[in-house]
């Protein structure tokens, strides 16, 4: 009797849930106005009606829509990324939005759902956004992949999508005309670093190892012809599970080969895991690096271990770019200094800015400039506002291919390298070491023997 | 040459942690051997033991070699409370029924665990130095770790084999339903085993936690190992499981010797496969 | 006459126990060979090694001219060769109707659903469950699982029917039932051996008798010998005089 | 009167699954249409998977293999030999049931538990394997070109094609589901599912049957995978071969119901369902995998035989109907 009342009741709950699951996603039905127009449509409903009288300051208020990855192992550059998104956002609306000529204010609203790192849902999540919350703009999951399926839903709706953590080439050699890539391209991660160990040790060996995953092998297929064509000699090239815990095995192999110098890695767990094992293991390289963790701010986590361990980095506060550099160039500034993006950061979250956090406010800044060049939301002329744009903010140089074989691939943009090295006080810093003009530091070569 | 010497430093590493993933190993098939459930919730199992000695030695500074005694108490605690909860109305299920019910055990673990520490990777910084012999580096943690797992091989062994409560599990994993008629108070022993086997399964997390990095979510690799070494070792046998530990162990030593380190699992899975087809008791069972 | 079965040598040995040793026996068409023999004697070792169950691994099978020896149960049922056992298996959550069409589907005949769902609806008049077709199989009680067991076996139409203690568990009148039941199917043409420790009913029904003991074929020949033969009076009947009692019980 | 009841077995998943695509267009939102594929895609896997794990009793838990294998293939098709979606779904399906064929001549031959842990084993094998296999871009996978789109209207219009394709395979595997469940073949698979041993001794030739059904339930994952990669626009090995995704499909049947045609479908309304509702919940967001675990969980222990096999027991009017 007791067991049958239960199951009752378990069926109830069920029913409940499944109910109201139908029930909320059918809320919006009742508005009554059909929201089954596309949004660009709108625009020029309104603007006739506007020279009829004295132009009254209309607030308009443009939803940026994205998922972001609040579980899974894209969690923590991924949050790094919405905080940098969020705190553009909130500096723009706090500053009275952006103005238009037209006298129209334009303020900001984030929708947003968790993808879980899965791309199972992510064309979901993305047409729900597009075609519920009416997303204006959309920003790009953390990770090449979860892009990769992202930008098709932004493609087929003709949605601009600014991509922050997707630096993988081949998303932006597909045809499509809607993605914007903020990163530089993973075929050039490394490039610069080349360049340095030129300069270092032109006879060192390396070895490659690296995360058997997308982003990762990218990085290495465009590393591996240029340590060829600059004279170096790769003894060892190596890619090893996502969830590889156990380096061992290929420490080992790094010491056999007789490598001098390291240069891999993969994502943060992996990368954080390798570093320490490394040091562990009192491997002696003259000099390591890793892609993506030790630009995290938790990297010294691993205390000694961090010492010396150097990043690819697509921004550096050190480094960070300067109205003067831009004026040099030639170039249009935009945007506050890094300086000023730093300590805005700081004070909302007592933390310092990562790349991947610039990344995400990067993402926002030029959406901003985008439709203040545009002089408008309409996505066909932001969207052209981005084709034709070549500034410079603190982030850096933003030039947009616009070839229709690799359409919204970045390459304005270079890349720092930075290390950990010891301050005064024998605290871990990160320093940039690389290009020299901008380094705060020399490269800390070789890594002293642990 | 090279080979020759790559095999050298390698096999000490891959001794070492066999041991460690043998112990895990040995949690899932034992609740395996006496009550023919293949627990789901074994990974986020380990992942606890893993986060007990990070805030155990992190947070309140125990050592994390004592902290292996609290971990181990709660071990079994949480282990009879699985059982009472999810397991035992489908004990006498079919297979599926106990595979769901462990699975959602699983999900409620990851789901809470993901609210409260959520996904991203944790380090516990400690270190017992490390040994040079020759060429061959050996961490002191994951010596430690060995030893640890002898011990709790040894204690297993003698519980099973000189207690009473030991002596009950074997006769009701060998023949439950004789072993009640003999007077033997099944549930409890059920539920003494399930509580074991998570113990063991959380004691191992708490030990891998000390030289790798971890998440909630880490613990579905040393799953699905400790089911390859489970089918190695023999489904049901925990002694078995040691030695399971270890073969894994060698093989992810020898095999980065000879091939690209990303080939290991594509090895070690298609050797579980054969293994069941051709020895489904295991490499040290008796032939079917 | 045509010889259906035909055993020689036929051995069987699990571990260190010799479960059968050298049987051997031709099996004309249609009769019906009744198998005694205490307990553990290797009766339903013998069905598992004419069907296939467990091969012997010594001897011949030789079922309509073939070797079987070798075959699995799924060919011998194919050939037209049925069984029931002695502890039932029904197909649980299948109907009782299900249940005798997979009997009718999958024997020598090879029907089709349609057919099958009319033999079934047949065969289970014949063996009086044609009140139960639609309830599951799990829920009989034992004495209807047996019919049910027999039921699919002649769904097949066999030529030869292999009964596993079939009245085992009944009363007196579902005995006498179900003897009325077997020497039906041999009007029908059905070749039958029958497992029975029903003694009365062994001796009424069958035309020869073969008796085993500890695997060893001991005595073979009509109701009648085996009630006078020494040998199996002193390993089964224990009795000379309860043997008779027996016989004469009819 | 007759006529009715030999089809509504069939009347009522067709339902189901023709409600399931008309909602998109009676709404008229397109992000139901994108959920609607979502419970589409695990219609159709769990009621191939129904051939196996319902009717044949047997537990694959790795039957993603199966889409993760005919999807790669599909996409490769597609793009390197430039093969057109259609001809690459059929080949995707049928590799997949070439594999199914293969594997199962070897695993089937395993029963209860150990079935399962083989199933785990290939998967994992596969995925580690095509993470190696440069042919199939190794860890990047394969990227499709937006060129690819334009034979199919441009995106927006593949995306649309991609659903309808989506409800035609949902529909497909309820109707292979029906005949199966209904005919001669079905009839032997239950037999095998309820006691292989009588089975074989009834004339069920228990290691082919179950091969075929083995092939059955891998043929339209086969071509789902194809399909979803093809709508996604890229495939990893990762995302290929996801074994919680297998776990998912064995919840969604046992939740409606194993062995029937209806359950499956339900199972994986009420579980996308309920996912997808809890996902995007701003209550449950951070604790949805915990409720969805004890939800799961007192299903198991309390219906075990799920929804319509809790129906079939206690009504026995509607057995029929619900076969």
């Amino acid at each position: 009797m007791k067991r049958s009342v239960f199951s009752i009741f378990t069926v109830l709950v069920l029913a409940g849930l499944i109910l109201s699951a139908c029930g909320s996603s059918a809320t919006p039905t009742q508005e009554p106005a059909a929201p089954v127009a596309p949004a660009p449509t709108d625009a020029p409903a309104e603007q006739p009606a506007q020279p009829t009288e004295p132009p009254a300051p209309v607030e308009k208020t443009v939803i940026i829509g994205f998922t972001s990855s609040l579980t899974g192992a894209q969690e923590v550059s991924s949050k790094r990324q919405v905080a940098g998104f969020n705190l553009w956002m909130n500096q723009v609306n706090e500053a009275g939005g952006i103005q238009l000529s037209d006298g129209t204010v334009v303020k900001f609203e984030a929708h947003t759902y968790d993808d879980e790192s899965n791309k199972e849902r992510v064309q979901e999540l993305y047409t729900r956004l597009i075609t519920e919350d009416d997303a204006d703009f959309l920003i790009s999951p953390y990770s090449s992949g979860l892009t990769a399926a992202a930008s098709i839903i932004a493609e087929q709706n003709g949605k601009v999508m600014i991509t922050a953590g997707a630096a993988e080439d081949d998303a932006y050699k597909t045809g499509n005309t809607s993605l914007f890539q903020l990163y530089t391209p993973g075929s050039l991660y490394l490039i610069s670093t080349v360049d340095m160990l030129k300069t270092l040790d032109p006879e060192a060996k390396v070895a490659v190892v690296h995360e058997n995953d997308k982003f990762s092998t990218a990085v290495v297929e465009g590393l591996k012809p240029y340590l060829e064509s600059q004279g170096f000699e790769i003894v060892l090239e190596e890619g090893y599970a996502s969830e590889t815990t156990d380096f061992g095995p290929v420490i080992n192999k790094i010491v056999a080969s007789g490598a001098t110098v390291l240069l891999g890695g993969g994502h943060y767990p992996d990368g954080s895991t390798f570093a320490r094992q490394l040091y562990e293991r009192k491997v002696g390289l003259k000099f390591i690096s890793l892609l993506v963790a030790p630009a995290d701010s938790k990297f010294p986590e691993l205390g000694d271990a961090a010492l010396g361990v150097a990043t690819s980095s697509q921004w550096e506060l050190a480094a960070t770019h300067t109205p003067e550099e831009a004026a040099a160039l030639g170039k249009e500034w935009f945007g506050p200094t890094g300086e000023e993006f730093a300590a805005a950061y700081e004070a909302v979250t007592g933390d310092k800015p990562t790349y991947h956090v610039a990344g995400g406010y990067a993402a926002g800044l030029v959406l901003q400039k985008a439709i203040q060049d545009a002089d408008s939301i309409d996505p066909e002329k932001v969207k052209a506002a981005l084709e034709a744009m070549d500034i410079f903010t603190f982030y850096g140089g933003i030039k947009f291919d616009t070839s229709p074989e690799a359409h919204g691939l970045q390459i304005g943009h270079a890349m720092v390298v930075a290390q950990w090295q010891k301050n005064e006080a024998g605290e871990l810093v990160r320093k940039v070491i690389w290009p020299a003009d901008v380094a705060n530091a020399d490269p800390l070569y070789p890594i002293p023997a642990p | 040459m090279q080979q020759f010497s790559l095999l050298l430093t390698s096999l000490p590493d891959g001794i070492l942690l066999g041991f460690v993933y043998g112990l895990a190993a040995m949690g899932l098939t034992l609740i395996w051997g006496v009550m023919n459930v293949i627990n789901l919730s074994h990974g986020p199992i380990i992942a606890l033991g893993m986060f007990g000695t990070f805030f155990l030695f992190m947070r309140a500074g125990v050592n994390p070699y004592v902290g292996l005694i609290p971990i181990a108490v709660v071990g079994v605690l949480l282990g009879v409370l699985i059982y009472v909860i999810a397991v035992h109305r489908v004990i006498n299920a079919p297979h599926l029924s106990s595979l769901l019910a462990t699975f959602s055990v699983n999900m409620i673990i990851i789901g809470l665990g993901t609210a409260a520490l959520t996904t991203s990777p944790y380090n516990v910084d400690f270190s017992a130095g490390s040994f040079k012999i020759g060429p061959v580096t050996l961490l002191g943690t994951r010596l430690i770790a060995a030893l640890v797992t002898m011990l709790f091989t040894g204690g297993l062994y003698l519980f099973l084999y000189r207690t009473r409560p030991g002596k009950f599990i074997r006769a009701v994993a060998n023949n439950r339903a004789a072993a009640e008629l003999m007077g033997v108070p099944s549930t409890r022993i059920l539920a003494l085993s399930f509580g074991l086997g998570t113990m063991l399964a959380m004691v191992s997390g708490a030990l891998i936690a000390t030289f790798f990095p971890f998440s909630i979510l880490a613990g579905g690799s040393y799953e699905l190992k400790s089911f390859v070494i489970g089918v190695l070792g023999g489904l049901g046998n925990p002694i078995g499981a040691l030695f399971g530990g270890l073969i894994l162990g060698v093989i992810e030593g020898i095999i980065p010797a000879f091939l690209e380190t990303s080939w290991v699992p594509v090895i070690e899975f298609a050797l579980f496969v054969l293994i069941l087809l051709v020895r489904p008791s295991g490499l040290f069972g008796a032939k079917k | 006459m045509t010889i259906l079965l035909s055993l020689q040598g036929v051995s069987k040995r699990f571990g260190g126990l010799q479960a059968l040793s050298n049987v051997t026996f031709d099996l004309p068409e249609g009769q019906i060979l009744g198998l005694i023999g205490p307990n553990g004697a290797g009766k339903t070792t013998l069905f598992n090694a004419i069907n296939g169950v467990y091969p012997p691994e010594e001897g011949r099978v030789i079922f309509r001219d073939k070797d079987v020896t070798r075959s699995k149960p799924y060919d011998h049922a194919r050939m037209g060769m049925a069984r029931t056992h002695q502890i039932v298996q029904p197909l649980n959550e299948l109907t009782v109707r299900e249940n005798v069409m997979v009997g009718a589907c999958f024997g020598h005949e090879n029907q089709h659903l349609g057919n099958a769902a009319r033999i079934a609806d047949e065969v289970l008049e014949f063996v009086g469950l044609a009140s139960r077709v639609d309830q599951l199989a799990g829920s009989l009680n034992v004495a209807q699982k047996k019919r049910l067991e027999m039921a699919r076996a002649l769904a097949a139409h066999p030529y030869l029917l292999l009964l596993d203690e079939v009245l085992a568990g009944l009363n007196s009148s579902e005995i006498d039932g179900m003897i009325q039941t077997v020497l039906k199917i041999r009007e029908q043409g059905v070749t039958i051996i029958m497992i029975e420790h029903v003694m009365k009913a062994v001796m009424n029904v069958s035309d020869r008798i073969i008796v085993l003991d500890y695997g060893q074929q001991i005595a073979e020949g009509s109701p009648e010998e085996i009630a006078k033969d020494e040998k199996v009076i002193e390993a089964y009947l224990g009795d000379p005089k309860l043997a008779e009692q027996l016989l004469e019980e009819e | 009167m007759k006529l009715w009841h030999k089809y509504i077995g069939l009347i009522l998943p067709v339902l189901a699954v023709a409600a399931l695509v008309a909602w998109p267009f009676v709404t008229g939102k397109p992000a139901n249409r994108e959920s609607a594929f979502t419970i589409l895609k695990a219609v159709a896997l769990a009621s191939s998977l129904n051939i196996l794990l319902g009717y044949t009793g047997y537990v694959s838990f790795g039957h993603i293999v199966f889409y993760g294998f005919g999807g790669y293939i599909g996409i490769y098709l597609l793009t390197a030999q430039e093969w057109s979606l259609w001809n690459a779904m059929l080949a995707g399906g049928l590799t997949s049931g070439i594999l199914a064929f293969l594997l199962g001549k070897a695993i089937l031959r395993l029963r209860g538990a150990y079935f399962a842990l083989a199933t785990i084993g290939v998967n994992e094998a596969m995925k580690a394997f095509i993470n190696n296999f440069d042919l199939f871009g190794g860890p990047t996978g394969i990227t499709l070109n937006f060129s690819v789109y334009k034979a199919y209207g441009g995106a927006a219009q593949a995306l649309q094609t991609s659903f309808y394709i989506g409800a035609g395979l949902a529909l497909l595997a309820v109707l292979l589901s029906h005949i199966v469940r209904t005919s001669k073949f079905g009839l032997g698979l239950l037999a095998i599912r309820e006691n292989e041993d009588a089975a074989e001794v009834m004339g069920v030739v228990a290691p082919n049957a179950k091969t075929w059904a083995y092939v059955l339930s891998a043929i339209i994952p086969g071509m789902i995978g194809v399909l979803f990669f093809f709508k996604n626009g890229n495939v990893e090995p990762h995302d290929a071969f996801p074994l919680h995704a297998s776990i998912e499909l064995l919840v969604m049947v046992m939740l409606g119901g194993q062995g029937t045609v209806l359950g499956p479908i339900l199972g994986a309304f009420a579980y996308q369902g309920m996912r997808g509702y809890l996902v995007t919940s701003a209550f449950f967001k951070n604790i949805q995998l915990s409720v969805s675990g004890a939800l799961l969980l007192a299903i198991v222990l309390f219906i075990p035989a799920g929804a319509i096999g809790w129906l079939r027991h206690r009504v026995p009017m509607i057995r029929r109907a619900l076969a």
